[in-house]
């Protein structure tokens, strides 16, 4: 049993079975994917980044309302698109490090060391680790926003978009990005945005996540805007109890019951 | 893209299509890129910076994939910081060329970067070399490279001249560019240059709605619709007919 | 023996008209079969390619917009190629896809019109008409695994009735009040849509033009098959009216501080 | 075929007020072949957390057992029982140690979690096979009939219904659904955990 | 009979330019019972006198519908209107097909006579015996076409073809300026006058051995009409009330007389103001 | 007549023994028989005038077209069997149609009628069909300017400066070479072609006719195109008021 064992890393014990099995025509299932539109852009005072927040299984919703901006460093977010596995573990291996970093140099962490790593962790895995990432954050240089694609390379842009909704995205960016907005311009600017992703590609879809990261404030606006809301049911479709057959049933009581008995010693139990 | 199939290779790889080119002159080296970076057909990035500080006086030009190149890229500039902190004394622009060659021929499998490496030492003061696809070192007075470049082979040809001052060399990469550009689909934006001279690094850019016009045509194909010409009525008589 | 001049050269086929009921003119043209026809290797791919059309409904007809290229892979091979075309009084056509189809399809148009012509009974032939036929036209070669590989928008205003419709090499069809083929279904068509749905009867002429020299702008900057130059079409009560190319005007200044991909400041 | 579907089998898991539930069918099959009408795919991990296992069969008694000595050295280290939460992280990243070669098998955790003020909240979560998590605040489903249960749970789910009331939702749920799986079926069973017991009922269902 | 070397067959001309198998097929189109059509600015209609050969037999069809917008009546060989309004249905519905709209009148009946010319140019073949009378409508209003088996087509305002077609026409040339501006009604019972004249003596007009084809919106008499006052025929029962409209031949102003005035006391029947 | 009797006349595909085709010469009759049809080849374009003789007074006016158009920029009329007329007008549509799919650019009137020529020929060959019972009058500015042709039953075509056939051609013909055709514009030879059309038919005293013109010049666009109604109408009347005064 020494696959009990496990060391840092990937484990490739299972490859060699998985492989053989395709051979026999067995094809892998698919992993849950963000379609997903993820945006940032950079403003006067800092950067806003956006996303949607549909997670998909092949054709199918695997999740109505997830969460695509992940957290870096209070300063540093970090929206994922991509194989869903692999943009939340490469994050928090990252913001992990980056919070090592911190520790060790005893300094305010920089947006191109999240970047750096993340490129150099990305491009090691060759694209297989399937992480499309917008990086964004303000450190001791200013405000910085970059791409990182799954086979680690970056761009160094005022607005980016990514996932399958970027090109939506980006339409509405290249239309009415401008230098220098305020605050409330580019978030306005960021929801249109990810808006466009959610109604014009499948991907992407349910709701507005946003951030606002500025020199000394980071304002997560998790569902800052929820165009698809699901409305209410007229009826009920509760079911009578009773209506289920059942052939067994075995309860098992989870109450720990003490009978306490007058004894000659007290606290004496063993 | 809604799916992500587990046994992806390395599909979907954003590409530099790229037309970049590097000139040598009396007194320096002008580089010189266009900035767009696609992804199929979509453009990803439109303003990239294709042009990559290596050292002090030596960048280059990358061509081929985003991530091999930036990776090559930014490997060669670690070692050559460390040259420089071991040696005190700035590399010569062939040895980064070395470096770059060495790394793109050995793992000449693994990576698609096609690198043209230009700057200025005190040595032999400017040099150019390309470092196309696979490895190879090759110095040259000037390079091209990209797909962009296929088109302008001939143009170069045609053109270039020894002996050219700086002012001369920055316009032909100008003009060999937007020619580039104008014709291959995966290069396009704006025009980024380098002037790298023994007292330092000058940057030039050309946005896209100021390249260098040529010739484009005028009209567009006219509908299959006739008009028809009219003529000298006085003309001969159309066919003879037998009685 | 037959007797028929107008029979020889054609084999004679009792499947269709047996008994020589149609006119000389039109009888079928019962051609050989081509022997080899089963190996024969049908349209893979479009070669000499156009990129988007967009078009829109608004207050007066209908706008369509489509720039000058054709492109051979990722050369830009022919500049000035006009993508946008007139067909009768009230109707306009454009195409992306394979240019080659495009004339065939011109040409097939042509030949419809002046057999409209012809009939001298000022039947015109409108934009639904143009666009059912066109459907059936595509639809007929898909079936014939020989597609016209194209995708067509055709847009007019006959007799007060604004029309927009879609029909592609497989003859899908559908209608909407914005539409986009390529690249500008998935980069202009969010903006058209936030901009024209539900404001169809109040756009007027100069938003509705400069609503598509924007989105033509944006496929600029983001399409790596698309040109600067473009040409708008638009049908109203007056009929069609093509312009002559423009050139966008574009924003690169905000790219001039960036520097390098990552870290690099110089 | 996939070999998701090779063995067959499907799970789903329902939060209500103050209870949890989570049901899955008792098929075992080999591609069309079914052996079994009593394959349990739900293990306990804790009095208060159940895990359901759907995917091939050699891997849900793996990773059953590969999270039964994770548990038990957790609880050794730590001295105390593992709570949910921490434990769909455990399996999130026992998955994602093999991204490259992945468990056939797409978890799905149920469970009471304990607050800071000493009561319990129902919790449920599902990975795909490589460990990404989805906490969802109603269900979460998996396995050969995943898209019927989307389907069938999302017109049935309610919030707030009471233990009684899941267990009819859950029930009614998972046995449409898999009526319309063929790799699913032959049987049900389902474990509603309230914060002072569990009940566990064999279900009726179709046999072909 | 004189026999005559020219007429043998329809590839020969006579020496005066003449081609005697087609006349004699124009023949054959007055064998069959007479038909008349009409047209006002808003309707156009058809009337047809229908045979029976017996006691025992139906009255034959004689007129049939192409399209919604189009429909004919015929005279002459039963069996070639049948190959005929069959080849008419097929360019109806494939113009629907093809541009998805209503097939232009004028080029329905056009295909057809250009279909009869082959017939008296090639050998082995006979000219079509048979003549229709086409009403549709159209943009430009409602129209009446006659075709016949020479391959001719005509436009007209009112016309009659069949047996005794020449009476009916006497009629329609003396009162054909007044129909424009009729009401549905009035141009019925135009049109009911005119068929008259081709009767036998003795026989008269009944709900039996008439048929009334209309295009145009609904008359007054007229329910579950589509809106667009699409091709029907009137038989049996609902043109009843149509054929007491009529005035009596041995009225003082029926039939020889001017435009039939209402008949006082019938408040169905509306004159047009 | 040599030849009713005789039975060298029965069939297209037998000569006489002096060496004639009768068929053909019968077909040319039908031609005589019917309304005139007159074309002018001017300066600048084409004039189509036809005498549309009345066989009922239920018709209705101007519907029942005798001009056809086959291209865009070709026009022809017809005189002598209506339904041949309109066979060969398809036929020619078809050449037309055929010409363009082959070379992209509108047929030239000298290619259309050299294979409209040989198709009325091919009928004059055989037993088995018959000849044309019509000539063709067939105009159109193309490339080469504007130009004439007249189609006949035996497959002949020439080309004219002004033509004429059917009934009336023989004074028609007088009328228009009494014209200088090369030096009218378009607009002017509407009117004599109007004038001479009343000219001839009333010369020749019989049914009511109608008349109906198309032209094709600088003024339609250089296609064929009706006479516009104004135009037609002032033609019209100045034809009439022309014969009161000549009578």
């Amino acid at each position: 049993m020494t696959s009990f064992y496990s060391g840092p890393g990937f484990d490739f014990s299972n490859t060699v079975r998985n492989n053989f099995l395709q051979d026999r025509g067995l094809p892998l299932p698919k992993a849950t994917s963000t379609g997903t539109t993820i945006v940032g852009c950079i403003y006067k005072d800092g950067v806003v980044l956006g996303a949607d927040t549909r997670a998909t299984e092949g054709p199918i919703v695997a999740d109505k309302n997830c969460e695509k901006i992940h957290y870096i460093t209070e300063s540093i977010r970090c929206c994922g698109a991509g194989t869903a596995a692999d943009t939340e573990f490469t994050t928090a291996l990252i913001s992990s490090n980056m919070e090592m970093h911190a520790l060790s140099t005893g300094r305010k962490p920089r947006v191109v060391t999240a970047m750096t790593m993340l490129k150099q962790m990305l491009f090691r895995y060759q694209g297989h680790v399937g992480a499309a990432l917008v990086l964004g954050g303000v450190d001791v240089t200013g405000p910085h926003l970059f791409t990182i694609a799954p086979h680690g390379s970056t761009d160094k842009l005022p607005y980016v978009t990514m996932g399958s909704g970027s090109l939506a995205a980006m339409a509405v960016f290249e239309a009415g990005w401008k230098p220098d907005m305020t605050r409330e311009e580019a978030l306005e600017l960021v929801v249109a945005a990810i808006s466009a992703g959610i109604f014009n590609d499948l991907g992407s879809g349910s709701n507005v996540d946003a951030c606002v990261i500025t020199a000394n404030k980071t304002e997560m606006l998790r569902n800052f805007v929820r165009p698809n809301e699901r409305v209410t049911k007229e009826r009920s479709y509760g079911f009578r109890r009773g209506t289920t057959a059942w052939k067994k049933e075995q309860i098992r009581s989870l109450i720990v019951s003490e009978e306490v008995v007058k004894h000659g010693e007290a606290m004496d139990v063993s | 893209m809604q799916t992500v199939d587990m046994q992806q290779l390395k599909s979907g790889e954003i590409n530099l299509g790229t037309s970049i080119m590097a000139v040598q002159f009396k007194d320096g080296v002008v580089l010189g890129a266009d900035s767009r970076t696609t992804s199929g057909s979509y453009i990803a990035n439109r303003v990239s910076d294709k042009l990559t500080h290596i050292h002090d006086r030596i960048y280059c030009c990358r061509s081929g994939s985003a991530a091999d190149t930036q990776a090559v890229a930014d490997i060669v500039h670690y070692h050559l910081q460390m040259h420089t902190q071991q040696s005190g004394d700035r590399p010569s622009v062939h040895t980064a060329a070395t470096l770059f060659e060495k790394l793109c021929y050995e793992n000449k499998d693994a990576l698609s970067a096609g690198i043209i490496v230009a700057g200025w030492d005190k040595d032999v003061g400017p040099s150019v070399y390309n470092i196309p696809l696979g490895g190879g070192l090759f110095k040259q007075p000037w390079a091209i490279g990209g797909s962009g470049s296929t088109y302008v082979y001939g143009y170069c040809d045609a053109t270039y001249q020894d002996g050219w001052d700086r002012d001369q060399t920055v316009e032909f990469v100008k003009n060999t560019l937007a020619l580039a550009m104008s014709r291959d689909g995966s290069s396009g934006g704006v025009i980024r240059m380098c002037v790298i001279t023994e007292e330092g690094v000058e940057r030039l850019f050309i946005p896209g709605n100021e390249l260098p016009k040529f010739w484009e045509g005028v009209e567009v194909l006219p509908p299959l619709s006739f008009k028809p010409k009219q003529q000298d009525p006085s003309g001969p008589v159309p066919m003879a007919v037998e009685a | 023996m037959d007797h028929f001049p107008t029979n020889w050269g054609r084999p004679r086929n009792d499947a269709q008209d047996l008994y020589n009921t149609y006119p000389l003119h039109q009888r079928p043209n019962n051609t050989p079969k081509d022997v080899f026809a089963d190996g024969v290797q049908r349209t893979q791919q479009p070669i000499v390619t156009g990129t988007s059309i967009l078009a829109i409904l608004y207050k007066d007809g209908i706008m369509m917009a489509a720039d000058t290229l054709a492109s051979y892979g990722s050369l830009s091979r022919f500049k000035t190629i006009q993508r946008l075309q007139s067909v009768g009084e009230n109707t306009v056509i454009g195409a992306s896809g394979d240019m080659s189809d495009f004339q065939y399809v011109q040409s097939i148009l042509e030949e419809l019109m002046i057999e409209e012509f012809t009939a001298n009974d000022q039947n015109e032939l409108g934009p639904a008409e143009i666009h059912e036929y066109l459907s059936r036209v595509y639809y007929a070669r898909r079936s014939k695994m020989n597609p016209l590989w194209n995708s067509v928008l055709v847009g007019g205003k006959k007799d007060g009735k604004r029309f927009l419709a879609y029909v592609d090499l497989l003859g899908t069809t559908y209608s909407a009040s914005t539409l986009a083929t390529g690249y500008g279904a998935y980069i202009a068509l969010p903006l058209l849509r936030s901009a024209v749905e539900g404001r169809e009867d109040e756009l007027t002429e100069e938003q509705a033009q400069k609503l598509l020299t924007d989105c033509m702008r944006v496929l600029f900057y983001r399409d790596a098959r698309s040109l600067d130059k473009f040409q708008i079409a638009k049908v109203t009560d007056e009929g069609v009216v093509i312009s002559d190319p423009i050139k966008l005007d574009t924003t690169w200044g905000f790219a001039e501080k960036i520097r390098g991909y990552g870290p690099q400041t110089q | 075929m996939s070999i998701m579907e090779y063995n067959g089998g499907s799970v789903i898991a329902m939060v209500g007020k103050d209870c949890v539930a989570i049901a899955s069918d008792l098929r075992l099959g080999v591609q069309s072949l079914s052996i079994s009408s009593n394959f349990q795919k739900i293990f306990p991990v804790t009095d208060r957390i159940y895990v359901g296992l759907p995917g091939l069969a050699s891997d849900v008694t793996t990773l059953h057992e590969q999270f039964r000595y994770r548990v038990n050295m957790y609880t050794i280290k730590e001295e105390r029982e593992i709570e949910p939460q921490t434990f769909a992280q455990m399996v999130s990243s026992t998955l994602y140690e093999r991204r490259f070669g992945p468990y056939f098998i797409e978890p799905v955790i149920a469970g009471m979690q304990r607050t800071p003020s000493g009561s319990y909240e129902p919790f449920i979560a599902a990975t795909d096979l490589i460990g990404c998590l989805n906490f969802a605040k109603d269900f979460v489903v998996a396995g050969t009939a995943s898209s019927e249960l989307f389907g069938a749970a999302e017109g049935l789910w309610e919030p707030d219904l009471e233990a009684e009331d899941l267990f009819e939702t859950i029930s009614q749920t998972l046995l449409n659904a898999v009526d319309r799986d063929t790799f699913s079926g032959w049987g049900a069973v389902v474990h509603v955990m309230t914060k002072d017991k569990v009940i566990t009922r064999t279900l009726k269902g179709r046999m072909d | 009979m004189f026999r005559n070397t020219y007429d043998s067959d329809n590839t020969v001309f006579s020496p005066q330019g003449r081609l005697h198998q087609v006349e004699y097929a124009l023949e054959a189109v007055k064998q069959g019972s007479a038909a008349v059509g009409l047209r006002s600015k808003t309707h156009a209609i058809l009337l047809a006198l229908k045979r029976s050969t017996g006691e025992l037999a139906s009255y034959q069809q004689k007129m049939y519908r192409i399209d919604d917008h189009v429909g004919i009546a015929i005279a002459g060989l039963t069996s070639d209107a049948r190959v005929l309004s069959n080849f008419m249905r097929q360019q109806a519905m494939s113009s629907r097909m093809v541009f998805n709209r209503p097939i232009p009148v004028n080029r329905l009946v056009s295909a057809i006579a250009d279909k009869a010319q082959v017939n008296t140019q090639e050998y082995g073949r006979r000219p079509y015996g048979v003549g229709f009378l086409v009403i549709g409508h159209d943009k430009n209003g409602p129209h009446l076409y006659e075709f016949s088996p020479s391959g001719n087509s005509y436009e007209y305002y009112a016309m009659s073809i069949g047996a005794r077609s020449q009476s009916a026409k006497t009629y329609l040339e003396k009162h054909f300026e007044s129909f424009t501006d009729c009401t549905l009604e009035e141009l019925i019972q135009h049109g009911l006058h005119s068929l008259r004249e081709t009767l036998q003596q003795d026989k008269e007009l009944t709900i039996n051995n008439t048929s009334i084809g209309i295009v145009g919106p609904a008359g007054t008499h007229e329910i579950n009409v589509a809106a667009d006052g699409s091709f029907r025929i009137l038989e049996g029962e609902p043109i009843e009330i149509y054929l007491k409209s009529m005035i009596p031949k041995d009225a003082p102003d029926a039939g020889e007389g001017a435009a039939p005035a209402a008949p006082a006391g019938d408040e169905d029947v509306q004159m047009a103001e | 007549m040599t030849s009713i009797g005789t039975g060298y006349d029965l069939s297209a595909s037998t000569y006489s023994p002096d060496g004639r085709i009768f068929q053909v010469e019968y077909a040319n009759k039908a031609v005589e028989n019917s309304g005139t049809v007159i074309g002018l080849k001017v300066k600048d374009g084409i004039v189509f005038a036809v005498e549309k003789l009345i066989h009922s007074k239920l018709l209705v006016p101007e519907a029942n077209k005798r001009i056809q158009t086959i291209d865009r920029h070709i026009g022809m009329a017809t005189a002598g069997y209506l339904a041949d007329g309109r066979q060969i007008a398809n036929r020619a549509r078809d050449e037309a149609s055929n010409y363009r799919e082959t070379y992209r650019t509108p047929p030239p009137l000298t290619e259309l009628v050299t294979r409209l020529r040989l198709y009325v020929q091919a009928y004059t060959l055989y037993s088995s069909v018959r000849p044309f019972g019509c000539s063709t009058v067939i105009g159109a500015i193309d490339k080469n300017g504007p130009s004439l042709y007249v189609v006949e039953p035996s497959g002949i075509a020439y080309g004219y400066n002004g033509a004429a056939v059917g009934k009336g051609r023989q004074l028609a013909k007088t009328e228009l070479e009494k014209l200088k055709l090369s030096e009218l514009t378009t607009r002017e030879a509407v009117f004599e072609a109007a004038r001479i059309i009343y000219l001839v038919h009333d010369d020749a005293k019989e049914k009511e006719f109608e008349l109906e013109m198309s032209w094709i010049g600088d003024e339609s666009g250089g296609i064929h195109l009706p006479v516009p109604k104004d135009l037609h109408q002032e033609a019209e009347q100045k034809a009439k008021d022309a014969l009161e005064n000549f009578d």
